[in-house]
């Protein structure tokens, strides 16, 4: 039954989606000749590729939609991570770690070497990707992410290391009030919540965008410490 | 060959969102479900990143090489992307944090044998 | 150009395909890693390098790792469906 | 003056500083949920009155609307939030104590997300936005419906994740179809671009849409995980997703539907589903032994009524939905509370276990009485304020098709009556059992009487006095029906 069902649904969507799709070309591709897209002030998109550089000196355009135009967004993003991380500890809170007879075997002394000398270089990565988020591609979250495989290869490689989850909570909850507070100083200085209120500087330079890049650090930490206690809860006590 | 050019990856995102929904919809497998879950939000992400496409054009990045680029996709779905790729990867980790505890208290992953709840 | 993309989304496709089929789970969460990896290129070639990055490390790299885990404390093999 | 972004922003960094406050002081922690829905709530009546004039328009980044993320803090949008928060401070009240076990610490944080998510949800001006504050929502619903871990929890908890997660995907295609269309993302810019539902590309993303949001809203064919949900989780939760979450997602598809598409078209075929959910909701109701599942398929009914009543596209018909969701939010969440305890008290669910309540805690079951009557609609409670504005804005269209749905709805009225009443009859003309161990550990302490207590007398002070809420209600259904003044307000001239 429920299979019927459930496959009735599934050609519902199909067919819906595809009699969108069939109009083609759909999006900007579509809209490449109307008008919408001809004129720079209509167009959302082209609005921001064709200004972006001036108003927040941000080469990456996509660096300055995310934080600038659409920070508010961003914002909301790092919070369901954060709930994610959250819930996930809340679920599995006191799940006893069951005995598990892979423990006492050991990782070989290369492996636990060969981790702890490649994870420093991991993190100098994931930090360059934040650092840089407006000016080349990566950003907070793509450096996030970078950081917590550093983190998973900890949990892989050396399996007695655990993380210090006082510490992690510590890095979530800053790097969360520094978003915000950032944003409220905006709020406080230009009347306007995350108002890119210092100096722009001049493009291309590390010290551009104002305070773009000063969110992507605080991003980055975040994101960093949220998929590195997802992986330490989960990975908690692998059989 | 035209139609190549402006239907292929529609054609990858509605593919992959159909197969994702039967696999959500028709296991019973609980991790297979999850997976399924995945998949339609791969399919999603390529489909909105699609809509912002241009053919031709460059990736919305400045550089001293290329000052002003002709023309540039569009940023705005690829922004849209990024949340919805941390917004996916959170759902999925909650997910299977609920995965494990329903083994823990059931023995089993198969939604069919579940009794606690009509599924 | 294009041909390649069409093959990257034939085999993002039938990877798909594999990841809905197989009965080891360990095995459809590869494929569906293989799944993130094809895409995270096709997002290269459609000029969203961010996306890609994300995709690639968040997509095809993590959520295999976590999935990885929790099949780790589950089981690995789907159950026979000749039950209903 | 304060500006209502503040109203998201305050609670969220509370929220980020739980953890540290935790850290110092165990016990201070408890209260920061508290605190946060106090400064939403004073905040948002204090900017009422502006709003009622002419919506606020927040803009974020310093740029004019259609570029950036913007909020619209309307009539509709702060009545809400400030119901949003006033529900919240009273059960962050309750919370205080009546949270036992579990991650207490996840507990308080998970909590305040999800009121921020609702007020996000109900403030945003933004399309995406509002998909991304719909997802705190959610996914915060999701980890507390599964925060005791217990079996019952858990797989409520999967299950209202695996068809959430699959609803969200569906109005995430929905944008991405409407942003291939219009190449824009603020509400008020699409509304002026779409001019009607015509293509078929804008209806079927509407339709998506619809389908996704259908699914947190509880709208009929799409409710399967409500009753498990809204049973399994903590009391405390139940009473914020039955009072706050499912509205949000009606909220959602109104708004969308009215202000976003103009989509006058498809409002009768809405009218039906809500009154079949309706039905649904109270048949299923009637059989159920569970008092906590009986209160979830009463919400679900609930749900079908205020939809056939925003359905009805007129401002009587749209100030009475209003006015029914205010006054559902006050009464379920009232009469969760009030069952928690009553729960820990006799260490049962079943209906029958309530016998003889009313004597041994006389404060909860009058409380409960008093939510039961208004849920019901009798006379000087406020649920008979609401439905009465339903039923005249029915009569004032005149259309043979509305008048008979609405025949059709008050059988569910009154299967609603009886199911309330037997309850009632329970809690006080059924003897106690005897054998009963007297248990001292169940009796509610005063964080408990205090909201419930609150909130009895809120539902009779609104129930005798509507003006209270009336002279708010008018500009709310306006602020949803009349999309022009909604364009013209948030892009200027």
């Amino acid at each position: 039954m429920r299979k019927q069902i459930s496959l009735l649904l599934l050609l519902i969507v199909a067919a819906g989606f595809a009699l969108c799709l069939a109009g083609a070309p759909f999006g900007a591709e579509g809209a490449r000749e109307s008008r919408r897209l001809v004129k720079d002030n209509v167009n959302y998109g082209r609005r921001y590729v064709s200004k972006g550089l001036d108003e927040n000196r941000c080469a990456n355009i996509v660096t300055s939609v995310v934080l600038n135009y659409r920070g508010f967004d961003t914002l909301g993003e790092v919070t369901i991570l954060f709930i994610a991380a959250l819930g996930l500890g809340a679920v599995l809170y006191g799940r006893r770690a069951g005995a598990s007879p892979d423990e006492a075997q050991r990782p070989s002394l290369i492996l636990s070497t060969g981790c702890r000398l490649l994870f420093p270089l991991i993190m100098l990565v994931g930090i360059y990707i934040f650092i840089h988020g407006h000016l080349s591609p990566g950003g907070g979250f793509q450096g996030g992410a970078v950081i917590a495989s550093g983190f998973l290869l900890i949990c892989l490689g050396c399996r007695k290391k655990k993380l210090n989850s006082v510490a992690l909570g510590a890095a979530e909850s800053l790097s969360g009030l520094a978003f915000v507070l950032l944003a409220l100083i905006g709020l406080a200085v230009g009347g306007s919540f995350l108002l890119n209120f210092l100096p722009t500087g001049k493009v291309y330079a590390l010290f551009s965008g104002g305070i773009i890049p000063l969110i992507y650090i605080a991003i980055g930490v975040k994101v960093g410490s949220e998929l590195s206690g997802i992986i330490d809860n989960l990975s908690g006590e692998v059989r | 060959m035209n139609f190549l050019t402006s239907y292929i990856h529609y054609v990858g995102c509605f593919a992959l969102v159909l197969i994702g929904l039967y696999v959500a919809l028709v296991k019973s497998n609980l991790i297979k479900v999850i997976i399924g879950i995945n998949l339609i939000d791969t399919g999603v992400n390529l489909f909105l990143v699609a809509t912002g496409y241009l053919g031709g054009g460059t990736a919305p990045i400045f550089s001293k090489a290329a000052e002003q680029s002709q023309e540039m996709v569009d940023p705005v779905p690829q922004a849209l992307v990024l949340t919805a790729i941390v917004i996916g990867v959170s759902v999925l980790a909650l997910a299977l944090a609920l995965a494990i505890k329903v083994y823990d208290h059931n023995g089993t992953l198969d939604l069919r044998k579940l009794k606690g709840l009509k599924w | 150009m294009i041909v390649f993309q069409t093959f990257l989304v034939l085999v993002m496709i039938v990877a798909a395909l594999a990841a809905a089929g197989f009965r080891d789970l360990l095995g459809s969460v590869i494929a569906c890693s293989l799944v993130s990896l094809m895409a995270s290129i096709i997002f290269y070639f459609l000029q969203a390098p961010d996306v890609a990055m994300a995709e690639a490390s968040i997509g095809a790299g993590l959520t295999t790792a976590i999935f990885i885990f929790a099949i780790s404390k589950t089981k690995r093999h789907e159950e026979n469906e000749k039950t209903d | 003056m304060v500006s209502p972004i503040l109203l998201i922003a305050v609670p969220l960094a509370l929220a980020f500083l739980t953890p540290m406050v935790g850290l110092a002081s165990k016990s201070a922690r408890r209260y920061m949920p508290a605190i946060a829905m106090l400064f939403n709530f004073i905040v948002a009546m204090s900017l009422l009155p502006k709003a009622l004039e002419a919506p606020i328009i927040v803009r974020t980044a310093g740029w004019a609307p259609p570029l950036s993320i913007h909020l619209v803090a309307g009539p509709l949008g702060l009545l809400l939030s400030s119901l949003v928060a006033l529900i919240g401070l009273l059960v962050a009240i309750y919370g205080i104590d009546y949270i036992r076990e579990g991650a207490r610490a996840r507990y308080d944080v998970l909590y305040t997300l999800l009121l921020v998510g609702a007020t996000g949800v109900v403030l945003t001006g933004d399309l995406f936005n509002l998909f991304v504050f719909f997802e705190v929502l959610c996914i915060s619903s999701y980890a507390l419906v599964a925060y005791r871990g217990d079996s019952a929890g858990v797989e409520a908890g999967m299950k209202y994740l695996i068809q959430g997660a699959i609803g969200s995907s569906l109005v995430l295609i929905g944008i991405g179809l409407l942003y291939g269309t219009v190449g824009t993302l603020s509400m008020a810019d699409i509304a002026s671009s779409v001019g009607s539902v015509a293509g078929s590309r804008l209806f079927i993303s509407l339709a998506f849409m619809i389908a996704g949001f259908g699914v947190e809203a509880a709208i009929f064919p799409l409710n399967a995980w409500l009753p498990d949900a809204h049973s399994s989780a903590p009391s405390s939760i139940s009473a914020v997703l039955s009072g706050v979450a499912i509205k949000a997602g009606l909220y959602a598809i109104a708004r969308v539907v009215y202000t976003v598409y103009g989509a006058s078209s498809i409002l009768p075929f809405l009218a039906v589903l809500g009154v079949v959910t309706l039905l649904v909701g109270e048949m299923c109701a009637f059989a159920q032994e569970d008092i906590k599942r009986l209160l979830a398929f009463s919400s679900i009914g609930q749900m079908g009524l205020i939809l056939f009543a925003l359905a009805l596209s007129s401002a009587t018909g749209i100030s009475g939905a209003v006015f029914l969701i205010i006054s559902h939010g006050l009464a379920k969440a009232l009469l969760f509370l009030a069952t928690g305890y009553m729960i820990y008290r006799t260490g049962s669910r079943d209906i029958s276990s309530l016998a003889g309540m009313g004597k041994r805690m006389p404060i909860m079951s009058l409380c409960f009485t008093v939510g039961a009557f208004s849920l019901m609609g009798l006379p000087p409670f406020v649920g008979f304020a609401s439905k009465f504005t339903i039923v005249r804005a029915v009569l004032g269209t005149g259309s043979t098709f509305f008048i008979t749905l609405l025949a059709i709805g008050l059988i569910g009225t009154v299967i609603e009556g009886a199911y309330f009443l037997r309850i009632v009859q329970w809690l006080y003309f059924k003897p106690a059992p005897e054998a009963m161990p007297e248990q001292t550990e169940g009796r509610a302490p005063l964080t408990a009487l205090v909201p419930v207590g609150l909130l009895a007398v809120l539902i009779v002070t609104i129930g005798l006095l509507p003006g209270i809420v009336g002279r708010a209600l008018g500009p709310a259904a306006d602020d949803l029906l009349d999309r022009a003044a909604y364009i013209q307000h948030v892009m200027g001239d």
